[in-house]
């Protein structure tokens, strides 16, 4: 890549090179977030530069290319060409954080997967909604894993493949015990009285709902 | 040899003044590996080449002189002192052939290593913050694409959420305000409702466990629980003349008989 | 362009030619802020398209420009050129600046990966205060690794895509000063003497410090 070194010095005295000014247009215009205006690249352009002759150069490089340089009204932007949108599609997904509820619950699946429902809910101490198990079947996050051998035989709920995809863990075993969130800082640090009970029972996890 | 001749006559006016600036700046520093960093700076040499006698001096004395000027030193600056301490003792002394354990060239020599090496990564550090950096040094596109065709809802969460989610629930139980475990307490109230239907066939002296409910006889808690309330709920009834109580001699079985006449 | 015999059998329709493969890459690349993996330019772009070809030429296509084409990781992304830093004081977004003690967690987790806790302490001298790695997991700079193969299997943190992004590296090899670290046995981790038989024994594990 070709360095241009002395181009703010440079600008004291002569306008840089028309194809670095060009350069410069192009960036400005790639970084911006609105269409930016004549007036404005030349604000931003070292002293003496040929704002209209630059955009007209781009715009010429980008013909028939995946992106464009276009005019609107006396502002200048880049688009993607029309004639691409159709690939475009996938960028309209928007992104929303999970709720805290689904969130409490995927991590009570992931930590004590296998997991009833009631298992869930005696952890959250509030019931858990249709909704919120639905949310996060969908998302493939959890599945249905084997009934549980006791009265009843509920239906248990373990995490997937995508899920561990997803958070970046090789397994459900590599997230860190309630001893290792308090060590990386994650956790008040305020040890209750019997708190070692739980914190044993953390690695044990199944035999943590064995109650009946 | 004295330490602190030593140092009174080596040490010039000017590094003594920074020995002080050190001193008050005690706070500004991040544990005792950075005070010993910034102290090795000053012999000027490549951190190879450092004395660690030297540093070790250098550091007691910084350590005596907070004390003198009452400054608190975290635990972590003593337990380094006396680790100097015990180095220093080791460089200095011929080895003892008996002794166990590592030289002190080979302490000396760690010790040196982890200043080269927290050094090393101060550098790159540094090196690390001054490289194009996105947003300040370079750009990404500005302005999302306008091409809203399909408008799917993609939820999303990070691994610190969940965590932050799991902790959350885990830890709500530790800060709840106390509350009594119900299952194992039998209240008078209880006991007194059950006594008073039971006390009618209690026509002769019969041990007052055999009052308690069952299934609260066999764990100690619930036992204890029970065996309170009956006996409260027992002295009630005496009081209200239903009942009479008597206990041979002390830690003996109490025994309960129901007033006659009362019926 | 060489096409793979399974793919030209199952493509009902050519590919396009790869000027056309090639412009595709540059909308999408172009139209997403974030960087785009390989593997969301072969489900977005035709069956049997050489997504590496096309993003070879892309980026030599805009060598030199005011915008590049570059790599991380497994992504690619458009950026403007480096040295035009100076025209785009508008954009630039003040972040948050970083305390000396997460600027040398970050350095020490990029240079050491998979670094734990333990290591991070071990090199500062110091223990690691609960904001730090939690402000570097929440600018998502650093994430949870593989834990350690050792006695209590302790949790590593590693550097993230985002961090790569951020400092414009294309693999986390390409950090300042790697080489010379390595060459200077300032990336070993040396457990102190006499010391790792006794207590540092969970803290020692050289031989997961093998360069890949």
């Amino acid at each position: 890549m070709m360095q241009y070194p002395e181009k703010t010095e440079q600008s004291l005295f002569e306008a840089p090179p028309m194809a670095e000014q060009e350069r410069m247009c192009e960036a400005v215009l790639f970084a911006s977030a609105d269409p930016v205006s004549v007036r404005d690249l030349e604000a931003r352009l070292p002293h003496g530069s040929d704002i209209a002759q630059a955009l007209t150069l781009l715009q010429k490089r980008y013909e028939g290319r995946g992106v464009r340089v276009i005019r609107v009204g006396d502002t200048w932007a880049m688009r993607t060409a029309p004639d691409l949108g159709f690939l475009m599609q996938k960028e309209t997904v928007e992104t929303r954080k999970l709720s805290r509820a689904a969130i409490e619950t995927l991590a009570i699946v992931a930590y004590h997967q296998p997991a009833t429902r009631a298992e869930i809910e005696e952890i959250r101490g509030v019931s858990v909604s249709r909704g919120t198990i639905d949310q996060l079947l969908g998302l493939e996050w959890i599945r249905l894993g084997r009934r549980k051998m006791t009265p009843g035989r509920p239906v248990t709920f373990v995490v997937t493949p995508v899920f561990l995809d997803h958070f970046g863990l090789e397994t459900a075993r590599d997230l860190p015990g309630l001893k290792e969130l308090r060590a990386a800082g994650l956790l008040e640090n305020r040890p209750p009285p019997g708190e070692a009970l739980d914190e044993e029972a953390d690695d044990s996890q199944p035999e943590l709902f064995e109650e009946d | 040899m004295s330490n602190n001749l030593f140092q009174e006559d080596t040490v010039s006016v000017t590094d003594r003044l920074a020995a002080e600036a050190l001193i008050v700046d005690v706070d500004g520093y991040e544990g005792p590996l950075d005070v010993l960093l910034t102290l090795s700076r000053r012999q000027k040499v490549d951190l190879r080449k450092i004395s660690v006698l030297d540093l070790a001096r250098q550091y007691l004395v910084f350590v005596e002189k907070a004390k003198e000027l009452r400054l608190e030193l975290a635990a972590d600056y003593l337990v380094m002192a006396a680790w100097l301490a015990f180095l220093k003792s080791r460089l200095l002394l011929p080895p003892d052939p008996t002794e166990e354990g590592p030289s002190g060239e080979e302490l000396a020599a760690h010790l040196a290593f982890q200043l080269e090496r927290l050094q090393a990564m101060r550098d790159v550090a540094a090196r690390l913050m001054a490289c194009d950096r996105l947003g300040r040094d370079f750009f990404a596109r500005g302005q999302g694409e306008d091409v809203a065709r399909i408008k799917t809802v993609r939820y999303t969460a990070t691994l610190l959420d969940l965590m932050q989610g799991y902790a959350r629930i885990r830890t709500r139980d530790d800060f709840r305000p106390y509350t009594m475990d119900r299952k194992s307490v039998f209240t008078m109230e209880q006991a007194l409702e059950r006594m008073r239907g039971l006390i009618g066939y209690g026509a002769s002296w019969t041990n007052m466990a055999a009052y308690l409910p069952e299934g609260w006889d066999n764990d100690p808690v619930r036992r204890r629980s029970a065996t309170a309330s009956t006996f409260a709920a027992s002295l009630e009834l005496v009081k209200e003349g239903r009942l009479e109580m008597r206990q041979s001699e002390i830690f003996a079985p109490i025994e309960l008989r129901k007033v006659d006449g009362t019926r």
